[in-house]
């Protein structure tokens, strides 16, 4: 199991600051496989993830990390616009 | 290198933190700062800024290093806030001390403006009328960061 | 540009100078500030600040107007003490506001590297045993003035 | 008349802060030329204008000025060692 997290517009968007996501017992997912899998869950996820939604950043275990990063159980993954912090 | 990171809701002073830091020690020749307060643009009422509990921390604590490594730093602070801040208030402090001032300038420019880049905080613009709207990144905190070339944090 | 210029033997408050410039309008976005510090090197007592009364003003507002026709400032505040200060007091404060934190910070250091080589002040360390010896001109503040061509406020 | 100021070590060495230098009456003095003048007053003199004697700096009504800076009677000349503020 993955705990994945929205922050800023993403979670305003959704509604949701967190949910699980179960990987399936192969494992091997890519946080783009996730994106996947999370797309079919409506439409506002469809939005969110869309090309051209709005740019968004991702981070597997708190490390900014790249679309083919590998996602492993017990993971955190968070999804978010770019920063604008300072 | 002594290094103070918080996030947190409340204010702060930079007399009381000038003075942990002055404190340290007596090798302090010069201590370089930055504050980021709420710009008043196009009648905004506040700021909401929101942040990575867990993830802020260890992302400032890791362009702090990188400062202390390529700076020759003795102490860093940064506070960075979090909640709705109205127009006006400080949102951000980086204090960096060193023997000499140029190290402490140059420091504070670097930690600053990786922490844009690089630090999970998000603001959201609150109008008097209810409306709010999600700041966009802006492509010259990229920039400004990519300066340091060779000193991105987040590849430490 | 609001400018404020101060020679005095008193300390200063950051908060109450921050405060000062924020309150002056919501087109702030960051501050950039050095703090000068007496750095207890060698067994130093304290610090005796000389200076050349009315020189020493009209020099630091010429580095500052300098610093303000070159950098997109609102308001810079320029604080020098003079008298005996002891270790870890401080002794200077440039603080620069700016829409943006760039600004800000380069004209920080564009003002504290010319304060450094223009404005009239001279400093005596005094040791615990009496001694006294005036401290000698560095030629790395020069070339750090320097840094900053065709920015010489004295040929302004 | 000029009035003439020192300060830091060049004020400590001659024991005084301010005098007066009188202008001859064709006037047309240059700074170094009166350096030359004060020589004249003593040792103390000779000592912080000699050459290699620490470099010095001087003003002329609160400017910059260099050697061959014209100065005409009114004027406030200032000589100081170089600036350690900040």
């Amino acid at each position: 199991m993955v705990e994945i997290l929205y922050f800023a517009w993403l979670r305003d968007r959704l509604g949701r600051s967190r949910e699980t996501f179960v990987l399936p017992r192969d494992g091997g997912l890519s946080v783009r496989d996730i994106m996947d899998g999370l797309r079919r869950r409506g439409a506002a996820y469809e939005e969110i993830f869309a090309e051209g939604g709005g740019p968004i950043r991702c981070a597997v275990n708190q490390e900014f990390a790249a679309l083919d990063s590998p996602v492993r159980a017990g993971d955190e993954l968070a999804f978010f616009p770019p920063v604008t912090g300072g | 290198m002594l290094v103070d990171i918080r996030v947190q809701e409340e204010t702060f002073s930079l007399d009381a933190e000038i003075a942990r830091l002055a404190a340290t020690g007596f090798d302090v020749g010069g201590i370089g700062a930055f504050i980021g307060l709420v710009r008043g643009d196009a009648g905004l009422a506040a700021l909401a800024l929101e942040h990575y509990p867990g993830m802020t921390e260890s992302m400032i604590a890791r362009i702090v290093a990188q400062a202390g490594t390529r700076f020759d730093l003795l102490a860093c602070t940064v506070i960075h806030r979090v909640g709705r801040l109205p127009v006006g208030a400080p949102i951000v402090l980086v204090l960096c001390a060193a023997a000499h001032r140029g190290a402490a300038l140059e420091a504070t420019g670097f930690v600053i403006d990786w922490l844009k880049t690089q630090a999970p905080f998000w603001k959201r613009e609150d109008y008097p009328d209810g409306q709010a709207r999600w700041v966009a990144a802006r492509e010259s905190d990229e920039a400004a960061a990519a300066r340091w070339d060779a000193g991105d944090p987040s590849e430490a």
